[in-house]
């Protein structure tokens, strides 16, 4: 089998999608957009997931991100946009937040490039992923973390559900900076 | 370079622009974006490693990633729950805003 | 070849089968039968119902027979797992217990059954030598704690110490799975124990020591060492007293497992002795010390200046963290036992603190340290119980807690690269003279100061007294006959 | 003989038994607890005399039993009698016993006597247990119930403030030095994997134990077990007052007076002493007698400067029992430099004698206490000789024993082998000369002392109207003054049963250099009792004009000394500066730097604050509660780390994880 092109095309237009779509979701202004950005990103991965020939876990990636949390994260969004602008300020001194990501990028990079050689080659069978393997391995070797992550679910579900639905006897407060409730002045930075 | 370090890297860099998210933006629910990012980047270096890996265990990677997905599902259920929570109490989701507790 | 596989999991799991169970009883019997009461009357109700899921937990915990190894490593307990479970069941129990009288929320049944669900997550999490399993599981442990964390209806802080816990645990968890994520790509197996095994073979690969901090960083976060501690202060004060004492004490043993299991089971279990291996130990022994002496220092300094009770209480654990850590820093076996020792000692102190804290609460009162003031008079058992407890923080003998110092004291000096050894020691036992004075001062206010104003009597629930009374007791004995607590440990 | 060593344990079970009952007895029924209380501690002293008794007749032995295991190794506890401990133990209970019947009469009017003997008991019994320990860890957690005891007691009258702190200021300060005992406890335990004395030839006292450690040494060059020697040492300075750490000793005064008698007199001070008595085999370990091992001349200074110290600030007191607090410093001091030039014996002896007349002066001040209505201050009492008779002629025993006056006194012949010993120090003369001089001055304060209280005519309304008390509190006065004089016929250098009894090996001096030692010692007490006697004779008409004779002679040496040579104020001087700069630091850090770099370095200034509090504090203790102040501080700049911030301390996590990331490939690669 040849060996597949180290930088293809395909490759460097979904990792753009990837790269992109992620950081126009954490440094987008708009926090809608921020949203939609985000799942942009996410459909961008699921495309990666795909190329690797991990069809189900790209459309899993699809349904579940893209549908369900990227949808739940622009609907939290909207819900809580009433009181603040969708605009944000600017971020608190972004130097130092970018300036420790690059630093573990670097660490990180420099780490994955000084992998002792032949740790990684490519094996001899390509690894498949018949949805039917992944099942029946679902149901014997984990079955215990499938339990849990049901628990998991399900605890998730009650707390959410307690955490989020209102609360009668508790009207909102105004937080002690803000001289009246709603609006946008901001707060003299602490910093 | 690899298929895999490139795939490693792109991991890495998401993870990374997840992180600059997370310790960047004042709002809950845009740091909440970070993580998501974050837990996204750490399935795909899963999925590389069972593409790439040198002892391919059988499914270990994708499995974990089925069961990370479901996680950060329901890790955001419950972050935004509770940033609903916190706008209905302060009326904002900055986070500088959101700091009574002190000592 | 399913159905028996599936028997003897069951067969295995029942204790936390049995607290699954009776959490969706709780929470249905609250739902359907004691809906309709008062408030206080469905707390003691959903409680009780609670207490009687961890009591029927507990009776089933030796019914299991043999473990055996299954799934994957996904239960695997290691000698003495069986008995920290039921240290976790009781600890939790305690908690129930400190919850009943309190009325912090309208969602009684809701939680007490996140309750018994985070004690379920815990015992999972304890017994579990895979890596995926050992992820949800702590997941589940987390998520519910935030939760937890969240439903104190009068104190506009829980909401907020539950999004910091959230946002903390968040990055954690990302930082622990992308560790984990690179383990297993270096080694193939999201086993401990083959990792383990694996490593010996393996070269110095510098991204496995990155792997190793990010997964460590993220158990960190679970006992609250600093610097990943900053979410500790918050939590304890404003989450539900009950549920900080849960964080405090069940969660944290937790962790303290976890941390051996990956630090001794996946890093250096292979170290002593076997010529040609490669000692993956002394690449983390020192990022242990120093995190641990971050820990000692950050939090001991920064508790003298705490007013709060459960303030205070939260800088004294991150500092308890730290002298815990000391002694993983010995990778033989051995260690496993004292640093277990400490953790359930540790907890066991914590959580009877907490209950004095709950207690105070439940009759009214602000629990900070001119609070505390005549708490001599007004309920001596409550003081008296309260000054063990804090007496065993401090480590003073023989009560249980000197013990666990003593233990991981000894761990800390006597494992192998000794050089520099003796600073560490020098630190921990410095910063515990400044955390005398902190602890004395809580000793001072609740048995020797007068109150500020003549109070009557703190009227304290029966049960809240047994329970503090049978903590206070293992405190004492535990110190006096140690080997009751590590025999079952070793 | 088996079965007694296999019993031993009875001994400080018979106290704890009554501070059990006491405990859960009603209030009012506090007589029942005193009795109790009583009763247990002569049951004690009679087996103890029978043990000792056994001592005599045998050697030592010892039991050990298992207690718990931990990996591989099972750590046992056992109980050990030889003559060191039997002496110790005949000793405190014996004392303990006259100091309980004493309290009795004293706290008779306190409602709350009972919590007092349940303390009182719960003290004896750890000072017992600590005695009979054949484990090193089982004489440190009864050395820490000691000092919880002695914390409970100082602090038992709570309602007044100065008590409460007080009691804190005791335990704290000798926590710090507790601290240099656990590590070195720790570090003894994982050299040698045990912590018994005696086991069969395994113990960490015995020949195998020691010439493992004798060879070895530390990162610094310092032998192995001068290291551990010099930790265990900190505990004893701790406990017994020396140097540093002596500031919570006088201040300990605030308890009451049998408290002081017992504990910070006659027992618990002297635990530090035992202690290195015990361990010494190990401290002595690599020295000879031109080079003595190095953790003992430590000691021999530390004893020497404190003997001094003690001695001089005691001069200028003008407390009853304050001056009894500086001269117990002082006397500790004297011990240790036996301790540290002659031998375990040379010090016990003196710790022995000590024991019974600095009991007996402390009950005799309570005594003159309880007489004069709670009044302390010498200035106010005077001519009491006549109104209470029996305790002015049993104090003067006391005087004259400490004072070392010769031929009937037995402190004279056990301050005499000290200075001895001294006097054939290798090393060099001048703790001799030290010792001789404290010796002079101790006749001089106590003779001072004695005039103020006793001669002359009465200055106070409470000492005009004093009266003897009960025969409760006169009874033990006077078996303690027999004791004093009785115990001079056992440690002569003629016929010294005690000290060969305590150390069978030491040679017998040649008595040429024991007569010129003897007629020195007796000059220099007759000095300062001719000094004392000379310039406070006439100290009523002195007192008209307000001031010390002393001070109107040399008032800037007396203003000195009156001060305690002014340590505090040196030492908060400097603390305050130390302290002032790192917060001076880390605010200029602040307004300059971005805001993690400020965390950083508001964390690392008040890490460098910490340190240089914890430096001043091993260094000289002068000032503990600033040092707190101090630390406070420092934690409140560390609390600015968390200003409620989240993402903040989340940069923190992730610095955190960077630099540990960073520096473990570091340590990879290179």
């Amino acid at each position: 089998m040849p060996p597949e092109p180290v930088l293809s095309l395909a490759f460097a237009i979904v990792a753009g999608l990837v790269l992109g779509g992620s950081v126009a979701a954490v440094s987008c202004r708009n926090r809608v957009h921020a949203g939609l950005f985000l799942a942009v990103a996410l459909v961008g991965l699921a495309l990666v997931f795909l190329r690797m020939g991990a069809e189900f876990l790209g459309f899993i990636q699809i349904l579940v991100y893209v549908g369900a949390v990227a949808v739940l994260i622009v609907f939290a969004i909207l819900l809580t946009r009433g009181s603040d602008s969708a605009h944000e300020r600017r971020s608190n001194a972004p130097g130092i937040g970018i300036g420790l990501a690059v630093l573990l990028w670097g660490v990180l990079a420099w780490g994955i490039l000084h992998r002792s050689p032949g740790a990684i080659a490519t094996p001899s069978p390509p690894p498949s992923m018949a949805v039917r393997d992944l099942g029946e391995r679902l149901l014997r070797e984990e079955l215990l973390p499938l339990q849990t992550v049901g628990l998991l679910l399900t605890a998730a579900l009650i707390g959410a559900a307690l955490i989020a639905l209102p609360e009668p006897g508790i009207s909102p407060r105004p937080s002690g900076s803000h001289g009246s409730a709603g609006t946008e002045t901001p707060p003299s930075s602490p910093t | 370079m690899s298929a895999a370090t490139l795939h490693l890297l792109l991991a890495a860099a998401m993870f990374c622009i997840g992180l600059a998210g997370a310790l960047c933006r004042r709002n809950a629910i845009l740091v909440l974006i970070g993580i998501e990012l974050m837990l996204n980047a750490a399935n795909l270096n899963f999925l590389t490693f069972w593409k790439y890996g040198p002892q391919p265990q059988p499914l270990d990677g994708p499995v974990f990633v089925l069961f990370s997905v479901a996680i950060a599902a329901a890790e955001a259920a419950v972050g935004l729950a509770l940033i609903i929570a916190i706008h209905r109490r302060y009326r904002t989701t900055q986070l500088e805003e959101i700091s009574r507790l002190r000592g | 070849m399913n159905g028996p596989l599936h028997l003897d999991l069951l067969r295995q799991l029942l204790p936390e089968a049995v607290l699954v169970v009776s959490a969706l009883a709780v929470l249905l019997l609250d739902l359907r039968v004691f809906g309709r009461r008062a408030l206080s009357e469905r707390m003691a109700n959903s409680g009780t119902c609670a207490a009687v899921g961890l009591l029927a937990s507990w009776g089933v915990l030796g019914m299991g027979a043999v473990p055996v190894e299954t799934l994957a490593g996904a239960f695997r307990p290691l000698p003495g797992t069986q008995f920290l479970k039921g240290v976790l069941l009781l600890l939790s129990l305690a908690t129930v217990v400190f919850a009943m009288p309190g009325r912090f929320t309208r969602h009684a049944g809701e939680f007490f059954a996140l309750l018994l669900i985070a004690t379920a997550g815990m015992m999972l999490l304890i017994g579990t030598d895979n890596l995926l399993m050992l992820f949800v599981a702590l997941e589940l442990v987390s998520l519910t704690l935030y939760v937890l964390t969240a439903l104190h209806e009068e104190r506009p802080g829980a909401t907020e110490a539950a999004l910091k816990y959230f946002l903390f645990g968040g990055i954690a968890a990302a930082l622990t799975l992308f560790g984990m994520s690179l383990l297993y790509g270096l080694t193939g197996s999201v086993q401990l124990s083959v990792i383990g095994s694996r490593l010996a073979a393996l070269p110095r690969e510098p991204l496995l020591w990155i792997a190793l901090v990010m997964t460590l960083s993220g158990l960190a976060f679970k006992i609250a060492v600093a610097p990943f501690h900053l979410w500790a202060p918050d939590v304890y004060q404003g989450a539900p007293t009950p549920a900080a004492a849960l964080v405090a004490s069940g969660s944290k043993v937790a962790g303290f497992v976890l941390l051996l299991r990956v630090l001794h089971v996946g890093f250096g279990a292979n170290t002593a002795g076997s010529a040609g291996r490669i000692p993956w130990s002394p690449g983390w022994i020192p990022w242990i010390a120093v995190l641990s002496t971050l820990s000692m220092v950050a939090g001991n300094l920064t508790a003298l200046r705490q007013t709060d009770l459960r303030r205070l209480l939260a800088y004294s654990a991150i500092a308890q963290g730290g002298y815990g850590l000391l002694g993983l820093m010995d990778p033989r076996p051995e260690s496993g036992a004292a640093v277990l020792y400490f953790a359930v000692t540790y907890a066991i102190t914590a959580l009877g603190a907490f209950g004095v804290v709950a207690a105070m609460e439940a009759a009214g009162e602000e629990p900070t340290l001119p609070g505390l003031a005549g708490l001599g008079r007004r309920s001596p058992v409550l003081a008296a119980c309260l000054s063990v407890f804090v007496l065993s923080m401090a480590g003073i003998p023989p009560l249980a807690g000197f013990f666990g110092k003593f233990f991981v004291f000894v761990r800390a000096i006597s494992s192998e690269p000794q050089s520099g050894r003796l600073w560490i020691l020098s630190v921990a036992v410095g910063t515990s003279a400044v955390a005398l004075y902190y602890y004395l001062q809580i000793v001072r206010h609740a048995l020797l100061l007068p109150a500020a104003t003549p109070a009557p009597a703190l009227r304290v629930a029966p049960l809240t007294l047994f329970a503090l009374l049978l903590l206070a007791g293992a405190t004492l004995v535990l110190g006096f006959l140690p080997g009751l607590l590590l025999n079952p440990l070793q | 003989m088996e079965n007694l060593a296999k019993n031993l344990w009875v001994i400080p079970l018979l106290p704890l038994l009554a501070a059990t009952v006491g405990t859960f007895l009603p209030r009012r029924l506090h007589r029942v607890t005193a009795g109790l209380s009583v009763a247990a501690l002569a049951t004690a002293a009679i087996l103890a005399a029978a043990a000792f008794l056994s001592v005599v007749r045998g050697g030592a032995l010892y039991s050990n039993v298992p207690w718990f295991e931990t990996g591989t190794l099972s750590v046992r506890v056992g109980w050990i009698l030889d003559p060191l401990s039997a002496a110790m133990l005949l000793m405190i209970t014996v004392v303990g016993t006259l100091i309980f019947i004493f309290s009795t009469g004293y706290m008779a009017e306190d409602p709350d006597s009972g919590r007092f003997f349940c303390f009182l008991s719960l003290f004896a019994a750890a000072m017992l247990g600590l005695i009979l320990s054949n484990s090193l860890l089982l004489l440190f957690i009864c050395w820490e119930l000691v000092g919880l005891a002695s914390y409970l007691l100082i602090g038992f009258w709570y309602s007044r403030p100065p008590a409460a702190d007080a009691a804190r200021k005791a335990f704290l300060t000798t926590r710090i030095g507790d601290l240099g005992f656990l590590v070195g406890l720790i570090w003894l335990y994982s050299e040698s994997g045990t912590v018994l004395f005696y086991d069969q030839g395994a113990g960490c006292l015995e020949p195998a134990a020691l010439s493992g450690i004798a060879g070895r040494a530390t990162a610094g060059g310092l032998a192995l077990g001068t290291a551990i020697s010099l930790l265990l040492f900190c505990g004893a300075v701790g406990k017994s007052g020396q140097l540093p750490l002596h500031v919570w000793l006088p201040d300990a005064m605030e308890g009451p007076t049998p408290v002081s008698a017992l504990i910070h007199a006659a027992t618990m001070v002297a635990a530090g002493v035992f202690l290195m008595a015990r361990m010494f085999p190990l401290v002595a370990l690599g020295g000879s007698a031109e080079l003595p091992a190095p953790a003992l001349v430590v000691m021999a200074w530390t004893g020497a400067l404190t003997a001094l110290f003690g001695a001089l600030t005691a001069v200028a007191q003008t407390d009853i029992k304050r001056i009894l607090a500086y001269s117990t410093i002082s006397q500790l001091g004297f011990m240790m430099m036996g301790l540290a030039t002659g031998g375990p014996a040379v010090g016990m002896v003196h710790l022995l004698t000590h024991a019974f007349f600095k009991a007996l002066l402390f009950l005799g001040a309570g005594s003159v206490i309880h007489g004069c209505h709670g009044e302390q201050d010498i200035r106010h009492l005077g001519g009491l000789r006549r109104r209470m008779p029996l305790t002015f002629a049993t104090y003067a025993v006391g005087m004259m024993a400490l004072s070392g006056v010769p031929v009937f006194f037995s402190g004279f012949w056990s301050k005499d082998a000290i200075l001895h010993s001294l006097s054939h120090w290798a090393p060099s003369r001048v703790p001799f000369l030290l010792g001789v001089l404290t010796a002079a001055v101790t006749a001089f304060y106590m003779t001072r002392q004695m005039i103020y209280v006793f001669a002359g005519t009465s200055r106070g309304p409470d000492s005009a109207h004093a009266h003897e008390g009960s025969p409760v509190l006169t009874v033990p006065l006077g078996i303690l003054a027999g004791a004093s004089i009785a115990l001079s016929a056992v440690t002569t250098p003629f016929r010294p049963w005690l000290e060969h009894f305590l150390s069978p090996a030491s040679t017998p001096s040649e008595s040429g250099s024991v007569w010129g030692i003897l007629i020195l010692s007796a000059l220099a007490c007759g000095a300062g009792l001719a000094a004392g006697g000379i310039l406070y004779r006439n100290l009523g008409v002195a007192l008209k004009t307000g001031r010390d004779p002393l001070e109107r002679w040399v008032p800037r040496m007396y203003t000195l000394m009156r001060d305690r040579f002014r340590f505090d104020e040196f030492y908060r001087a400097t603390l305050v500066k130390w302290v002032g700069a790192a917060a001076w630091i880390s605010a200029a850090l602040d307004q300059s730097l971005g805001s993690v770099f400020r965390d950083l370095a508001s964390f690392a200034a008040s890490a460098g604050s910490w340190l240089s509090r914890t430096v001043d504090q091993g260094v000289l203790n002068a000032s503990f509660d600033d040092g707190c102040q101090a630390a406070r501080d420092a934690g409140g700049l560390l609390s600015r780390t968390h200003d409620g911030q989240p993402q903040r301390s989340l940069r923190i996590l992730i610095a955190g994880v960077i630099a540990l990331a960073a520096g473990l490939l570091f340590l990879a690669t290179s």
